[in-house]
């Protein structure tokens, strides 16, 4: 039932690249999803052919720009404009930009180290988190 | 009875009974459903609550256009129940659904609008039938008055069955019932909302209810037209028409415009034209004919009638080869 | 007739018991095993605050210098965690559900 | 008729939740769709930073209402994974169990909405009289109808006796018949088809390429179905994916049709080879490491990503649900169908927003 996992670390500028050869080995897109570590933003990619992943990882440091793959896997535009919207990374390239409108939060990047720098117009009001513990 | 008496009546009568009607087509629909369903008098309820509520308008002017609405439809049944002119009947019914259109445009608002572009299809598909049941009838009965249609002595329906099986069909659309419930309808509104009383509220939405009361009950008394020379079977066939509408509501899924349109000329055509063809070469034949044989001090009314009972069969046959 | 493949079922159904019942009039039928209301019973309470660690969303507030127990209904999912925590057996999940309410107050025993 | 822009949500009849499209639409028909959703983001994914992670079951149970316990369990799946949990087999079985009612209920569910999406109310009423029945089950045997709250790291909290076993078997056998009639209409009746038969067609192609998951793809004749990764007790019982060719709506309500009898044996089975022993097993420490997690929700495939560093908080949890991996196929097929086929479009996807917005 587990498969084993490998998380393979890739270089920025290799993502493309990477995920133009997956395409054509036939695997789909099955999710992009980040992390916040203190001084950068972790990013899996994860496809799958035949019920196996193959992962990839980028590291991010905060703040910089990070290219869309939405020219090769056209549905990476909703995760990428989740991983912009929730953790405040600049995607380059999207093939649809929501332009920070895709998920309506009530602070902008709430995931986000509030470190980064916001390519976004309401970068003065990033906060630490959007979610309110409940509590009395 | 005089036509005033009638007219009175079916002025007090009709939203009474329109409302009951509706209070049962939701209990049967209910228990269709395996539901407990709401109590008998709950449109009353309904259409009380609506009447107290506060009118939210986009446009104050709408209103007026469903005042015409529902004024126009209780016209429309007043002149039935009177015994006027059939067509005048129809021209009535036909500005009364148009008054109900432009209340809609009126409303600006997106789903209004496309419901009340779907009311004028579904008008299209329906009026050409309505205007060939009052033709099928004056053709059997030489009088397009509604009180001479009730007088006539034998069954329509004998001399008309495809002209009835079409008018059913029309009845889906009028009483906006599942598959043709495109424009507006009570359940159903998972692409318009509300369609075409989406942006209604409070009296006039009320005014809306009350009127399609009206509409039915007049509906269901054009059906016992059909009947009219046996006036118990006239009733129990009304009432079985309606059951059959609520049946068909709760067996269909909705189709969509184009399929409520093409399938409803085609009826037309097939059944509507295809049964006045046949009455009007068979009645066209026979009526040389009664010159030569019948004697001329025979009486008009034997004269009349007797071809008429004499064509039944036919027609009869061939317009069920026809629907087979 | 491939139109009329509904009619058999609704017919079927017109003619029997509706399956729903008139609901405010005949209560529901409890099942045995339904989580709803969580009930206190004060008798063999240490007030140890278990249940307030362990709440989820924090809906239940022990005091244990006054020995008081007070929990948040409106707050309270009824997942029965309190329940296995409680070294006492002193809450319980009934099957009845709690009685609708639209003040925020908390229920003290 | 002028382009026109009708707003379709987010509040709207057909949608039990909120997503909006601008629906750009001449002579009803829809030339384009503009989405927008985050309508109810709520941060559960970052809510994991404060609790701790067995209290987080009950939150990750509560990112769908309707798919609810497939999600405890993937999370369960996950935690355990992560601190090498071995859990008990009866354990194993029972989530299997449940998740199968969850299917079958979810499938009803869907089944009833697609219905009323084309107008056919009686249908809808009776999809959703036998979800009740099952409803009932699932509430007698874990305590919730849709929160079923029944499944902990570790295992599970509440086992089913033989004799409550064989009841529901007996039960299950009445909603089968009951199911077939359904399935009967949904399959065969020419008004249901003349509504769902070429609606928002997609090829095997398209839809691999979109990402599509769950029975959008199957129908697309794609045969994925995570549970033949053999999670949970699907190692001993065999799942083969249910599949179609055509690719529309038609064959997308075939598949969750045909499901539904899939669950039902599956449920069948599983009762039959569930071995005794232990529900649970006592779970210390904290977890640490990273995994992904998959299995098979009525929607589709659902992806978890837990990574944990050793405190009692996991420092990420992120879900991918199957609605936001089936968004795009549908904004895909969207364009050039007629106004009346929006909700039929819109629900077959099987839209889940609050998965979607976790």
């Amino acid at each position: 039932m587990n498969q084993p996992q490998a998380f393979d670390v890739i270089a920025v500028d290799t993502l493309l690249e990477r995920a133009r050869a997956l395409r054509e080995q036939g695997f789909r897109l099955v999710q992009i999803s980040a992390t916040q570590l203190p001084d950068q933003v972790e990013l899996t990619y994860s496809f799958d052919r035949d019920s196996r992943l193959t992962n990839l990882r980028l590291n991010l440091p905060n703040g910089a720009r990070l290219p869309s793959i939405s020219g090769v896997f056209g549905c990476a535009v909703l995760y990428e404009n989740e991983v912009h919207d929730l953790f405040g990374v600049p995607v380059d390239g999207l093939a649809i930009d929501f332009k920070g409108n895709f998920y309506k939060t009530a602070v902008k990047f709430p995931f986000g180290s509030t470190k980064a720098p916001c390519a976004a117009p309401a970068a003065g009001a990033p906060a630490p988190c959007a979610v309110e513990e409940v509590k009395k | 009875m005089s036509p005033w008496t009638r007219l009175l009546i079916y002025l007090v009568a009709a939203p009474i009974l329109g409302g009951l009607l509706a209070g049962w087509d939701r209990r049967i629909t209910a228990r269709m459903q395996s539901r407990q369903g709401p109590p008998i008098l709950q449109p009353f309820y309904d259409v009380l609550k609506l009447w107290k509520k506060e009118n939210v308008v986009v446009r104050r002017s709408q209103n007026y256009y469903i005042f015409f609405f529902l004024l126009f439809t209780v016209f429309t049944g007043g002149l039935f129940f009177a015994g006027a002119d059939l067509l005048l009947v129809i021209f009535a019914l036909t500005l009364a659904a148009i008054f109900f259109v432009l209340g809609a445009y009126k409303a600006s608002s997106p789903y209004s609008f496309v419901g009340a572009e779907r009311e004028l299809i579904q008008m299209m598909a329906y009026e050409p039938m309505v205007l060939l049941t009052a033709i099928g009838m004056y053709m059997v009965t030489k009088s397009f008055h509604v009180h001479d249609i009730a007088g006539h002595g034998s069954l329509l329906i004998f001399a008309l069955p495809g002209v009835f099986l079409g008018f059913l069909y029309t009845l889906e659309i009028k009483f906006r019932k599942s598959p043709f419930d495109l424009s507006c309808s009570h359940h159903a509104h998972q692409e318009l909302v509300r369609g075409i009383t989406t942006e209604f509220s409070g009296r006039s939405l009320a005014m809306i209810e009350i009127a399609h009361w009206y509409e039915n009950v007049f509906l269901l008394a054009w059906v016992f037209l059909f009947f009219a020379a046996m006036p118990a079977l006239g009733i129990v066939m009304s009432v079985a028409v309606f059951l059959f509408m609520i049946f068909v509501d709760n067996v269909f899924a909705r189709l969509k415009w184009q399929a409520a349109l093409k399938s409803a000329w085609a009826v037309t055509v097939v059944l509507g034209f295809g049964n006045i063809l046949v009455l009007s070469l068979w009645s066209g034949k026979p009526a040389a004919p009664p010159a030569v044989v019948d004697a001329p001090s025979a009486p008009v009314m034997v004269e009349t009638t007797t071809p008429k009972l004499a064509a039944q069969p036919l027609p009869a046959t061939t317009t069920t080869d026809r629907r087979n | 007739m491939a139109y009329f493949k509904m009619s058999w079922l609704a017919l079927k159904w017109a003619l029997k018991k509706p399956a729903t019942s008139p609901y405010p009039f005949v209560p529901r039928r409890l099942l045995a095993g339904s989580r709803g209301k969580l009930s206190f019973t004060k008798d063999g309470c240490v007030y140890c605050n278990v249940c307030a660690k362990k709440c989820p969303t924090h809906a239940i507030v022990v005091n244990r210098a006054n020995k008081k127990w007070a929990i948040d209904r409106l707050r309270c999912i009824a997942c029965g965690y309190c329940v296995e925590a409680c070294p006492k057996d002193s809450l319980t999940l009934k099957p009845e559900h709690g009685a609708p309410t639209i003040t925020r107050d908390r229920e003290i025993h | 008729m002028a382009r026109t822009v009708i707003p379709f949500g987010p509040q709207h009849p057909v949608l039990p939740e909120p997503v909006h499209l601008d629906l750009v639409v001449e002579d009803e028909r829809v030339v384009e769709a503009r989405p927008s959703i985050g309508f109810i983001h709520r941060g559960l994914e970052k809510l994991a930073e404060k609790k701790d992670y067995v209290e987080f079951t009950y939150v990750a149970e509560r990112i769908c209402g309707i798919c609810s316990f497939i999600h405890s369990q993937t999370y369960c799946q996950a935690v355990e994974t992560l601190m090498n949990v071995p859990v008990p087999p009866r354990a194993l079985y029972l989530r299997t169990i449940w998740g199968e009612m969850s299917r079958i209920h979810s499938h009803l569910l869907w089944l009833g909405l697609m219905a009323d999406g084309m107008g056919f109310e009686s249908l809808f009423m009776h999809s959703w009289r036998i979800r009740e029945q099952l409803l009932d089950i699932i509430e007698a045997t874990t305590g919730g109808r849709v929160i079923f709250g029944s499944c902990k790291v570790g295992g599970v909290r509440r086992d089913i006796d033989d004799e409550t076993a064989s009841g529901i078997l007996k039960e299950l056998d009445e909603i089968e018949k009951d199911m077939r009639e359904i399935a009967r209409v949904f399959l065969e009746d020419k008004s249901v088809k003349a509504r769902l038969c070429g609606i928002g067609t997609l090829s095997k192609q398209e839809a691999y390429e979109l990402g599509c998951v769950g029975p959008m793809l199957r129908a697309s004749g794609v045969a994925q179905d995570m549970r033949t990764l053999g999670y949970a007790a699907f190692g001993d019982i065999a799942v083969e994916p249910v599949t179609r060719t055509e690719g529309d709506s038609y064959a997308r309500s075939t598949v969750r049709c045909q499901e539904l009898f899939q669950s039902v044996s599956i449920i069948r089975q599983a009762f039959a080879k569930m071995p005794a022993g232990e529900i649970a097993v006592k779970v210390t420490g904290n977890p640490t490491g990273e995994t992904i997690t998959r299995t098979e929700q009525p929607r589709g495939e659902v992806v978890y990503h837990l990574k944990a560093n050793g405190t009692k908080n996991l420092q990420r949890f992120r879900v991918r649900t199957p609605t936001f991996a089936n968004l795009p196929a549908m904004l895909k097929v969207l364009p050039g169908c007629d106004l009346a086929d929006v909700p039929m479009i819109v629900l077959t996807i099987d839209p889940c927003i609050s998965c979607t917005e976790r």
